[in-house]
């Protein structure tokens, strides 16, 4: 099944999205976050809270007297200053004690003294890869679509228990929900966590519980099973951190989400992504994008091409992060209205354009929820029409739908009739798209030019006004956010020319424009 | 009194399905079957019983219930009842309240669902329903997402509204009715909840249940906005004819 | 979505069918049965029980001294002779009076005694058509596929109010099953009934209710809502009389199945359904043939050539009757393992293939029912799939799967949700068939072609042998069955030269080899 | 004690569904909610409720149940344990009983369903498990459908067969229950129950509800012939050496 689809119209628009992220990648080259730092000193090793529960990454960061020259830089001076790790800095610094003025230790002298650390910092990244690597090497996957199922109970345990029965229910990936609202804590929650709300908060000890529970079942059933959680929000950067240390495999991280859904200050948003996404390129984590919010929130139909042209935007700033096609979970969703006369071709057609304009991603595929109503039997047929069109248009990252959608977060036996679904309806029609064509000219043809050239309009309009004038404009989902309201801004600072990120220099992606 | 109807009157017939926390075996099936019939339930048939995962098994049960319901006695008005078109609704408010109604919508507490509260008070409305900022007769003040009961009680009071209206979508661990029933001590604490019509909707709000929470009116799933246009039009204009 | 088959192969095929037929109906030419009789006396207004619940036609029939001279010389000499009507007749019989010698009534007076009886007999019938035609043309159905369902509480009032409600809920065809082994039963039952097992038994009666119901109901909608039963069976001739005076749109009716599931007697069943067919003709009644059964009994995917092979027959034989392929409701079903990896491409092949063989035919398309079990979550989603192959091969008649096909017959609420998936998929996907092709030469094709050659290998050897000898043999649905064995045998009979039947006479379709 | 799994251990977590015949207001949600409150289930919530025809309403509703289970004391020995192959079962006949077993099978009363007992009976067997007639250590008379009781107790009696399979796929009504039970019957009045074992299957068949019926054992769906031939094969050499 192929769409013939006007490569040129596909080329204008990966211009326009690069001509379009380009500046902003080089505001980025000029600033860094709150959360950027917390994130570089959690790589040197800093972790827990202190007496009030305040992590130790936000004390040691708050208290720099001088942002602007990068966390590492005072931390180096004093390491070498005091002979002390990062982490009894850290704790020294929740305790009262100053941090020592950067400038006072030479600059040869500070970049030693925190080498072996980011080393090490580097070295677990690297760690946790091989071991990914060599587990799927030896616990191949099933073939994709890879099946998907969130757990949400609000208690780690209680997730864990949801997370392994899906694993045998045949879930291929576990996402753990966070609790509602996590992504404006300007800090990430510590430790084993029962009392999430709508979700479970991501905490780095409950990565690790989950992995370590996944390795297990993984071993049991032959295959791996992926973990992934949420980076975007004002942590993006240390949950990219956490996620590299503790062997997440995906992770939900979207370049305009936070500013778009949950009114973050775009550049604090565009920041933090960029360094998470370098993060995520030396950690092997897929990072699934966020197009699937244009579509609950507004019309599907309508909605198409803006899906679209987030996909080429988010594919620039992925490739300016030096994340490969490989990494890159590109979103979409199957969100229109079940009751359209044809909307089935409607998304077939998307859904098949995006597998051609992105030959090599791991695309994403979300589920319907907005028009998922109490009526379970009627949305498991939604679900499985959705099921079909991934099978058939081979989407790699499948979301499953609950049946349930509209009622609760799932329950335990709800997940395993999404499994049997996806299962049964992939199984049976397995092979359906590779026996079928398109009809050269008819209307799913129409709609992927309809929904291109559309792309392409929105791209144009964007890289005029540049992208963060049309965010303000209200261009994207029909929401204006102020280049310098929301939450966060306060976090985003201006390097100093004496900056330094070892991290992010080790890292490499293409900081400064190609 | 009425009872389920399977194929035939009064027979009773329901369909369940749950989840056990235990490996499958014809004794799972066993157990299925005295759980249903622990809840009273008659001619229970375990029609499918199966492993789900290492420990849990999934059953689907058809049996029959002896509960009745006496339906002439439910008493569930709903707040939806005959509504008027936009014109009808701007007319009566012109003509007997004589000035526009000022409302104002708010998800409230964490709650960030704003399609909902959008779908009744957006120009663009809901299905072909035109929202409230349409209607000539209202002023509306829509404060979006995860707005504090206290942020707006102020809002109201500083602005005098005429009426509020709460939306909330998430319900787990009961957050709906803690947050619906925060609002409503809050407007009786600041004594100014007799000066306003309080609304509550959601996809799990029932007229009732708002009734309980001491709401004028409350509206669930598939609420039009004319539904609540109509709704505070008839009651803020009786109530302007009363004084 | 068209499948390129071959035409000579296709061709091949219904010379083949026709030569097997030939010879079959040529000696229905020459035999009667005591149910096309008793038709004959129903057609002439003969109707009611005795005392001991005996239907009159059975009690005039079984009184004939000579059936091969058929019933309507018998009668016609009565009517002659007394001056009564057909049903006075019949009711001085059961009062134990013997029917008088024809020999002595002579030919021409015999005959217009019974005229105006075999008249308004016509009348009745073409009358029920032109009103269908009528209130077809004044409340036009939806868009086929027509959904159908079927009813079957046992009690007739019940199910009355089951079809209306069912008719609300969107389907456009209705059919009463009737009560367990109503098909072995020698005579029709009479009367309004509510105590049928597994079914509500057929009945003159029970037709009327229901007809009734359905004509307020389509009045209400703006649509016809159609009505249908089961003809096959020991009465087929006379269940074929009852539904064309009530205006029933469509039977049951297929030329081996009672044979091969019903061990009935192969002459019998020949006879009975010529002449029902005949019937069914002349009223514009569509029959439903039982393909379905092949699948139910054993795998479906090796059966797929012996279905295509009896729809072959049942059109050659349907065309000896005098039947426009408009009239022929070819069976097919959906029975393939749910769990076989790629099953929906053999399914979508093999209903396309019916669809391009047959074209003009109303195709009567079966729901899934061997392979349903307990899990209804699951058995929905196979139904989706049921009724996403249904409408994009373009089926006609299609028959709703339901939800709980494993459990009990249908409650009012399973109906609802089973119409809702038809509506739901058949709309989303509507066109979706229109607007894609098969790959040439790809699986879906082969498999259609595998399915054409082996229907035309089994039909050339049952034309070398004759169908009697392939029935005896166990060639159909693994079945053998002796040519004067079988229920209802001993009701069958040689015409005599002078026999007469004034319907089959007027009926035309040929009778004999064209 | 064991309840319902929801998300959490002991939430007791149920779906129902069921047609009330009522047309569809908020009042029959209402009553759907209050049947749901009267079989004593808790925080019901109705998710669903619409028309489904006139004066028929639909309802799903998730809800809790306090009912629990002690799954330790249930009882519900399967009557296929531990299956042999074709092999062993050949061999243990051959070796402890010496001779071919004969068992009659046929679905009795009107029921016509021969696929079931088919599967069992047939050489080509079910699921890649061979059927009884391919073994070496047993005769098998397949009767076929619609036995009626008498027919199948004086088959038994003339051939002195070792066991009975007979089969009911059709429940409606209790016609199931009705036929098992008039064929024990008529074997005890016949005096020849003792001589032989009595099994009953189908798929909504149990072997608690076949010991119920008196009978020896009893298998429901998925059933393969092995696990028949084995019970059969076990109980009758245990018979064989214990004479
Ligand atoms: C869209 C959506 C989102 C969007 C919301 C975007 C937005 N700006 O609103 C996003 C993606 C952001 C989101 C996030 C979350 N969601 Co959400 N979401 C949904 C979804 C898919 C659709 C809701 C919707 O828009 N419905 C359409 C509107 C038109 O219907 P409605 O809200 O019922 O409104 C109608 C009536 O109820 C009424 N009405 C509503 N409010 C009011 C108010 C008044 C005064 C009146 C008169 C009438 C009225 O009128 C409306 C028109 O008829 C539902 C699932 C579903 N299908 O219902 C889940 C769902 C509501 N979400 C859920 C959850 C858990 C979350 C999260 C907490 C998940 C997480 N941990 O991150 C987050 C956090 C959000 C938060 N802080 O609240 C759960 C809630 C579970 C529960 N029962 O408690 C649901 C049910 C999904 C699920 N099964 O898990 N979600
Ligand atoms: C195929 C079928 C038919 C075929 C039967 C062909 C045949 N030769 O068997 C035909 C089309 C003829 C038919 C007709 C009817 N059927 Co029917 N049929 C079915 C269907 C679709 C599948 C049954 C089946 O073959 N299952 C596969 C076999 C392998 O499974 P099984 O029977 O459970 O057997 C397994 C075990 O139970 C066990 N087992 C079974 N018997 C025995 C015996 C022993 C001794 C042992 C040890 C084990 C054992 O081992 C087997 C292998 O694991 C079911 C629906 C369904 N999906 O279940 C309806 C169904 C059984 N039929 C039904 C009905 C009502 C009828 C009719 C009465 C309808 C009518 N009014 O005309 C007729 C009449 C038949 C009659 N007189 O009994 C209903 C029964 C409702 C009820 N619960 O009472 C069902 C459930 C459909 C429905 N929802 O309405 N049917
Ligand atoms: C890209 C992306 N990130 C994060 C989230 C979750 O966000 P939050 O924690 O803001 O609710 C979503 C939710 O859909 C998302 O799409
Ligand atoms: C062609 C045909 N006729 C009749 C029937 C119903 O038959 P009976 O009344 O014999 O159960 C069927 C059942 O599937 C059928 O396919």
């Amino acid at each position: 099944m192929e769409l013939r689809i006007d490569q040129n119209a596909v080329a204008g628009a990966r211009s326009l999205a690069a001509a379009i992220v380009d500046p902003i990648v080089d505001f980025v080259a000029g600033h860094s976050t709150l959360s950027v730092e917390r994130a570089v000193t959690r790589l040197c090793g800093v972790d827990g809270v202190d007496g009030e529960g305040v992590p130790l990454p936000n004390r040691l960061v708050d208290a720099l007297a001088r942002p602007g020259l990068g966390v590492a830089r005072a931390l180096g001076a004093a390491l070498a200053e005091t002979g002390r790790s990062p982490q009894q800095v850290a704790e020294a610094v929740a305790a009262g004690e100053p941090l020592p003025d950067p400038e006072r230790t030479p600059e040869g002298a500070l970049r030693a003294a925190l080498r072996s650390h980011v080393d090490a910092g580097l070295a677990r990244i690297d760690a946790a890869r091989g071991t990914r690597d060599a587990m799927l090497a030896r616990l191949p996957q099933d073939e994709p679509p890879l099946l998907y199922v969130i757990v949400a109970s609000g208690n780690i345990y209680e997730d864990r228990t949801a997370a392994v029965a899906a694993a045998e229910a045949g879930a291929q990936i576990i996402a753990v929900i966070r609790s509602t609202a996590q992504s404006l804590l300007d800090y990430v929650p510590y430790g084993a966590t029962t009392e999430g709300f709508g979700g479970t908060y991501a905490t780095q000890e409950n990565f690790r519980i989950m992995r370590a529970a996944l390795d297990e079942i993984s071993e049991r059933l032959g295959r791996y099973v992926m973990l992934t959680n949420y980076a975007s929000g004002l942590c993006m950067p240390e949950i990219a951190a956490t996620a590299a240390l503790e062997r997440l495999d995906m992770l939900l991280n979207d370049s305009m989400y936070g500013i778009l859904f949950r009114d973050i200050n775009m550049q604090r948003t565009f920041v933090d992504q960029h360094f998470s996404r370098q993060l995520n390129a030396r950690s092997g984590i897929v990072i699934n994008t966020g197009e699937d919010n244009y579509l609950t929130t507004a019309d599907a139909v309508e909605q198409a091409p803006a899906v679209l042209a987030s996909q080429f935007v988010n594919e620039a700033f992925a490739r300016r992060a030096g994340l490969p096609d490989a990494q890159m979970g590109l979103g979409d969703a199957y969100e229109i209205d079940p009751d359209l006369r044809d909307g089935f071709l409607l998304q077939v057609a998307q859904a098949q354009l995006a597998r051609q304009i992105f030959p090599n991603a791991p695309l994403k595929y979300m589920p319907p929820t907005k028009h998922m109503t109490g009526n379970i039997f009627k949305g498991h047929l939604i679900d499985a029409m959705f099921n079909l069109t991934s099978v058939m248009t081979h989407q790699t990252i499948h979301l499953c739908g609950m049946l349930t959608e509209a009622i609760h977060t799932p329950f335990l036996g709800d997940r395993a009739l999404a499994l049997e679904n996806a299962r049964y309806v992939m199984n049976t029609a397995r092979s359906f798209g590779d026996e079928i064509e398109i009809k050269p000219g008819g209307r799913i043809e129409q709609r992927a030019h309809e929904v291109l050239s559309g792309a392409v309009h929105i791209l144009s309009g964007v890289a005029q006004r540049g992208l963060m004038n049309a965010i303000e404009d209200g261009t994207f989902a029909d929401v204006r956010r102020p280049r310098d309201g929301g939450r966060g801004y306060d976090g985003v600072f201006v390097k100093e020319a004496a900056y330094w990120n070892p991290f992010a220099d080790a890292l490499g992606g293409v900081t400064v424009r190609a | 009194m009425v009872r389920p109807y399977g194929d035939t009157h009064d027979d009773g017939a329901v369909q369940l399905s749950f989840t056990l926390p235990i490996a499958w075996s014809e004794a799972a099936d066993e157990a299925a079957r005295q759980l249903a019939v622990k809840m009273g339930l008659t001619e229970v048939s375990v029609v499918e019983g199966r492993a789900i995962a290492a420990g849990f098994s999934f059953f689907v049960v058809y049996a029959r219930t002896p509960a009745a319901i006496e339906v002439s006695t439910i008493r569930a008005p709903s707040a939806a009842d005959a509504p008027l078109s936009m014109e009808q609704v701007d007319d009566l408010i012109a003509k007997r309240v004589g000035r526009k109604l000022k409302v104002a919508g708010a998800c409230i507490g964490t709650d960030a669902h704003t399609v909902g509260i959008d779908a009744i008070l957006n120009m663009k409305g809901y299905k072909g329903d035109y929202g409230l900022e349409r209607y000539q007769g209202f002023e509306v003040f829509n404060l979006g997402s995860q707005i504090s009961v206290e942020d707006l009680v102020r809002f109201a009071r500083e602005r005098d509204v005429d009426a509020i209206l709460a939306s909330q979508v998430v319900t787990q661990k009961g957050s709906d009715i803690a947050n619906f029933t925060a609002l409503a001590e809050l407007l009786e604490a600041e004594n100014v909840r007799e000066r306003l019509l309080l609304i509550a909707g959601g996809p799990r709000v029932t007229n009732l249940l708002a009734a309980e929470l001491g709401y004028d009116a409350g509206f669930g799933r598939g609420t039009l906005p004319s539904d609540v246009a109509t709704f505070i039009a008839r009651r803020l204009s009786d109530a302007a004819s009363r004084r």
